[in-house]
């Protein structure tokens, strides 16, 4: 030891600066950047100790385009389009609960059968969005099959929705007041008749994805969010689910046409990224339940859409409404001061809250459990930076 | 065929596209059949900007599987890759990582702009956080509109990059 | 609720939100409801009728928040399934873990900041809800600050409600208020270079409009 | 669409077919007869059914088709064509061109969707050329060379990568005679070879001087170590029944029985093993595209792409191969050629009949075992393929447990009972199973 030192201040004395190997250089940080095919729109830095991960530091905003902003300056019709951008394969959802908070704010009352058709498309919707999610996430545990068989079967559902709406996934379907448009003829026995077929094709997934030994033994025990830190980070939707918490807005409370409805919350309670995993899945298979459910106790006829004056106001005022999206609880904040456009809009989304658990859940998870984590939390970036 | 023959006006028409074929087959036989496997392999980069990757991802799938025009979408480096889709809004903090990513990429490289957002700037044209228009980072070969543009109108706009590869010089 | 007026009387200032609608009067806890939600059969919906008696369970949980906290917790309103509360900024960690205990609001689903110029007032609002309650499972209890719009500081809320940290994170860049105890006050949504006023303030103007 | 030219005109369209034929005439005159004359009279050329083979009866013999059979074959015999044609290169790039069109097809049709279609669309079927096009613009690609990268490394590996493929594709006899080189230690050869490959992609991905990259070398380099061994365990209990190392004996020992009915359990490991030497997608570990973007392929582009995927496909087939010679009993097979093509007419039959029916040049016997070895191979390719298609990634401790603890048990296990065969006098040496 003592050459060491004398080298040491040797070399110092000619300027060289020696620095003792901290921990710093055994650790390697990695951008797992925008582009990187294991993080869509979201970046998060990871620092690696051999193949463990040390430290991660989330840094999302590459999608931000200042929705609440914009709020301000459309009165409240105008801001169904934009609003729904952030999830637009799961729009009637993002913007259900602005519809209810407005509708809040400005005392209109959405006829019986409007409620009934939005409870329908955003139930349709929610089914488009988890497919989706579950397609991305065979292709992160480098399943392709699975990211195949999911988006094939969704374009059937966005096909139903078509119909109703005209657009592929943008429908702007939602208003403040009810529906845009009342449902085709022939839509109910449509729908009927997917769901049957839908509810066969589970049964195939789980076959070759979820009961896919080689799946299980890479997402189950990997990630463990326990209950209570899952309420203490406040994460929501099937990521709370999973980890034994049987909270949904539509049962906590029921929206709209949600009381008459019938259904089990969906929850598991080993809390790991399996059943981050499958809770979403379960929650498809309920969601065709409910959909029988809502499809047959539709009243008839009747309006689907409140008459509306052409600026609808209300008195000043403010109003949070929430509503079960595919990523959890996702409120709308709306204060208004009396004007026909919104005051201030706060959009509170599931995968922005459920981002505070990656960096917790990432610590001590190996470099191949990296995309099993990050997508099984249900985020979705796009949504996250608003 | 054989009708432009009896009309004397078009024979200049005919033995014009004749000696186009003849030239283009025969003058550039290597630069023709390169250019025809560049036309039906083009590898996009694995960079998604904003919400139109949803309709991308609808497009790899099976009901309108770009794979049919041999664009595979899962590659993971962009060093292999030929062709940046731009899918959507491109924020003040995605554009000098854009820039980078199409740096990155080997030489002949193309760019499909789509969606509104990514043309103009689009619905969020008035956003603070937003680049009006991806033309100002990165040259575009092809403009896809729509908000975003259906699976199909993707195709079309990959079926006219293949045209505009299809008579671009060899570089 | 047209105009809120609260007094705080330690200290001078005057918290009045008046906006230019004339319309009523200064009410300190009217509270206009909007829709009951009755279990049985349809939804009725009540169209700006004024229900004088707010829900009996939301006005317990706010009498015994008032009763343990006296001047300091003002009531702004109560709705069914909402009750808002504000709070002066330097005691709002007594209340909060004070609701997180005794109460069981164990989360905050989101925080909003609100910029109101013409009082030169950032309003801070943190709302709370509960997994662990039961019956608290729908509600959402709205914990309001306000601190001046110059130089905004909040005490944080992170020991109390770790959920928070992203949400003040962001409220800090897009509005300026800096939350004193909070470990990152810096950049999250906003390009690295952004160097212009945070975004949310109401002097901050898009383009074109 | 073709545009029509803005100032053609008729003397231009003249002018360039002209110029066409001169180019042709000048080119054969002044390149290609000096050359063909060169071979002639400067090479040896060998004795051809007992005449000396002079340049001028090389010519005169072109014309006469009676004696140009034997001259093919002849020719076929020979080394350099057994290395770069049969069972050497060309065949095995063939086979791995078919894998890669077959295998993106296989796998469309699995994911309920087409696979390429427009690629070959000149009625040559629906998607056939879509390996051309690949390749086509592979080689057109700029390759991009990082700056920090190790010049040289970054240049050999590729290559390497690919002579290593090839080089194990050379020790595989196809059929009786036909092998590149019929070495008494065929199988440690092989084995010796398959050592190559975690230090060429360790090399290149330590070369390619990036981080992602240089976790997926890693990666790769413990891989295949962890799979080495199962994967000569497995093949040795095949060389105890067998009793040589000698490719092409272990294929006649089974010409009655396969082995496989015999070692099921080793064969089972053999074939997890090849698929993790050939990064398949259960063990697609050192270029996993979610986790650390594709691995030490990260860094390659263009042409250095190019090749290292034909140096996997080419390791596909070589593995394959493998597999059918030691499992599955090579080339062994019922008769299904007739002796000769046409009637079993008298020698004296015209020329152009002769030729038409092959006669001295078409052998029933390599014909046939060339179509077994290659349907067996077709058939474990396809098996190889398969499990991309049901399959996720599995996590690399994952694998490193598989591979120590599992595979290596497996192995042994069937090696007892290969053991308790020969010392029965079932098989093996003498044994009253065995064919000599």
């Amino acid at each position: 030891m003592a050459d060491l030192e004398e080298r040491i201040n040797e070399s110092q004395k000619l300027g060289m600066q020696i620095i003792k190997e901290s921990d710093d250089d055994r650790l390697m940080t990695l951008s797992v950047g925008p582009q990187h095919p294991g993080s869509g729109h979201f970046r998060f830095v990871v620092k690696v100790d051999g193949d463990y991960i040390v430290h991660c530091d989330p840094d999302p905003g590459y999608v931000h385009r200042g929705e609440e902003k914009m709020t301000e300056y459309r009165n409240f019709i105008q801001n169904i389009p934009h609003l729904e951008r952030p999830v637009i394969h799961d729009s009637t959802n993002i913007t259900y609960s602005y519809s209810l908070a407005v509708e809040e704010l400005t005392g209109i009352e959405v006829p019986r059968r409007g409620q009934f058709i939005r409870a329908i498309a955003s139930e349709i919707n929610r089914e488009i969005y988890t497919l989706y999610w579950l397609a991305i996430y065979g292709i992160f545990l480098g399943h392709s099959t699975m990211f195949m068989w999911p988006t094939g079967d969704r374009e059937l559902f966005i096909d139903l929705l078509e119909a109703l709406s005209g657009a592929r996934v943008t429908h702007a379907f939602n208003i403040p007041g009810g529906v845009r448009n009342d449902i085709p003829n022939g839509f109910k026995d449509r729908c009927l008749r997917q769901i049957g077929y839908f509810e066969k094709r589970l049964k195939e997934y789980e076959d070759i994805f979820y009961n896919n030994p080689l799946v299980r033994q890479r997402t189950e025990g990997v990630g463990i969010l326990t209950k209570e830190d899952a309420i203490r980070l406040g994460v929501t939707g099937s990521v709370l689910r999973a980890s034994g918490v049987p909270y949904d807005i539509r049962k906590a409370e029921p929206y709209d046409v949600y009381n008459e409805i019938d259904f089990k919350v969906q929850y598991m309670k080993t809390a790991d990224s399996f059943a981050r995993a499958y809770v979403p899945f379960l929650d498809m298979r309920e969601s065709c339940h409910i959909l029988r459910q809502l499809l047959d106790k539709m009243p008839e006829s009747g309006e689907v859409r409140a008459k509306l004056q052409s600026n609808p106001r209300g008195p000043p005022g403010e109003a949070y409404r929430r509503v079960e999206s595919g990523r959890g609880a996702l409120g709308y904040y709306i204060i208004s001061d009396g004007s026909p456009k919104p005051y201030r809009v706060k959009i509170s989304v599931g995968s922005f809250r459920n981002m505070l658990a990656l960096p917790h859940l990432l610590v001590g998870a190996k470099m191949g459990d990296m995309p099993v984590i990050y997508w099984a939390l249900n985020y979705w970036p796009v949504e996250a930076d608003r | 065929m054989f009708k432009d023959l009896i009309n004397p006006t078009h024979f200049n028409v005919l033995v014009g596209k004749l000696g186009d074929t003849l030239i283009k087959a025969l003058d550039k036989p290597l630069g023709y059949a390169i250019n025809w496997g560049r036309i039906w392999s083009l590898w996009p980069v694995h960079l998604e900007t904003a919400c139109c990757s949803v309709e991308f991802g609808a497009a790899s799938g099976p009901r309108y599987d770009v794979e049919r025009f041999g664009i595979i979408e899962a590659f993971g480096s962009l060093r292999q890759c030929d062709l940046i889709v731009v899918q959507g809004t491109v924020t003040r903090k995605m554009a000098p990582r854009l820039r980078m990513v199409y740096d990155q990429m080997p030489d002949p490289k193309y760019v499909i702009a789509m969606g509104a957002c990514a043309i103009t700037g689009g619905l969020y044209v008035d956003s603070y956080n937003v680049l009006p228009g991806v033309d100002g980072i990165i040259p575009v070969d092809v403009y896809v509109p729509g908000c975003p543009p259906r699976p199909e109108t993707l195709i079309q706009g990959t079926m006219l990059l293949q045209e505009k590869i299809k008579v671009s010089k060899i570089r | 609720m047209s105009s809120q007026a609260y007094q705080n009387n330690n200290s001078n200032t005057h918290y009045i939100i008046n906006f230019e609608h004339k319309r009523n009067t200064t009410e300190i806890s009217s509270t206009p409801t909007v829709r009951t939600i009755s279990s049985s059969g349809s939804s009725t919906t009540t169209l700006r009728t004024k229900v004088s008696e707010p829900p009996a369970f939301e006005k317990g949980i706010a009498n015994e928040i008032s009763a343990n906290f006296g001047q300091m917790v003002q009531v702004i309103f109560i709705k069914p399934l909402r009750i808002k509360i504000a709070v002066e900024p330097h005691n709002i960690v007594k209340v909060a873990s004070f609701l997180r205990d005794k109460f069981g609001y164990d989360h905050a689903e989101s925080v909003a900041g609100t910029d109101y110029p013409k009082e030169n007032q950032i309003e801070v609002i943190y709302h709370l809800g509960s997994y662990t309650r039961d019956d608290l499972a729908g509600h959402v209890l709205s914990l309001a600050t306000r601190t001046n719009r110059d130089d905004a500081r909040l005490p944080t809320l992170i020991n109390v409600y770790k959920s928070a940290e992203y949400h003040e994170r962001e409220t800090f860049e897009m509005l300026g208020v800096y939350f004193e105890g909070h470990p990152r006050n810096e950049r999250f949504l906003l390009p690295e270079d952004w160097a212009d006023i945070p975004p949310l303030r109401k002097e901050f103007r898009i383009k074109g409009r | 669409m073709a545009t029509v030219p803005g100032e053609f005109r008729f003397g231009n369209f003249l002018a360039s077919i002209i110029w066409i034929i001169l180019i042709v005439i000048v080119l054969v005159t002044l390149v290609i007869l000096p050359v063909i004359f060169i071979v002639l009279f400067y090479l040896p050329l060998p004795p051809v059914n007992g005449e000396i083979l002079t340049p001028y009866l090389f010519l005169s013999e072109v014309v006469d088709p009676t004696r140009t059979l034997p001259i093919i074959k002849f020719l076929i015999h020979t080394t350099p064509f057994k290395v770069i044609v049969f069972p050497g290169f060309v065949f095995a790039a063939i086979i791995a061109a078919a894998t890669i069109f077959v295998e993106r097809k296989f796998l469309a049709k699995m994911q309920l969707r087409v696979g390429p279609l427009y690629a070959g669309v000149w009625g040559v079927g629906e998607g056939i050329l879509q390996l051309a096009a690949d390749g086509l613009k592979v080689i057109s690609k700029e390759i991009l060379i990082p700056s920090g990268a190790d010049r040289p490394i970054f240049w050999a590996a590729p290559i390497a990568f690919v002579a290593t493929a090839a080089a194990v594709t050379a020790l595989i006899p196809v059929a009786p005679g036909w092998v590149v080189s019929n070495t008494n230690v065929g199988l440690i050869a092989v084995f010796a070879i398959l050592g190559f490959f975690p230090l060429i992609a360790l090399l290149f991905s330590w070369a390619s001087n990036s981080k992602y990259p240089f976790i997926g070398g890693l990666r790769a380099l413990h891989q295949m170590i962890a799979f080495e061994i199962p994967f000569i365990l497995s093949a040795l209990s095949v060389v105890i029944l067998a009793g040589s190392l000698n490719l092409t004996e272990i294929a006649l020992a089974q010409h009655h029985i396969w082995f496989i009915l015999f070692l099921p359990i080793s064969a089972f490991v053999f074939f997890i093993s090849s698929l993790a030497e050939l990064e398949r997608v259960p063990f697609d570990l050192p270029e996993a595209e979610s986790e650390i973007v594709a691995g030490w392929l990260t860094e390659t582009s263009g042409m250095i792409y190019g090749l290292i995927q034909l140096g996997s496909y080419l390791k596909v087939y070589a593995l394959a191969a493998l597999f059918v010679i030691l499992f599955l009993g090579g080339w062994s097979g019922p008769l299904l050629f007739p002796p000769q093509l046409g009637p079993p007419s008298i020698n004296t039959a015209p020329t152009i009949e002769k030729m038409l029916t092959l006669q001295g040049f078409y052998n029933h016997l390599t014909v046939n075992a060339t179509f077994w070895f290659l349907l067996k191979t077709v058939v474990i390719i396809m098996l190889m393929i398969l499990p991309r298609g049901i399959n996720p990634r599995i996590r690399i401790d994952i694998l490193l447990h598989t591979g120590w603890y599992k595979l290596i048990v497996l192995a042994f296990v069937n090696m007892f009972v290969a053991l308790a065969l020969v010392y029965a006098g079932v098989l093996g040496p003498g044994g009253s199973l065995s064919v000599h």
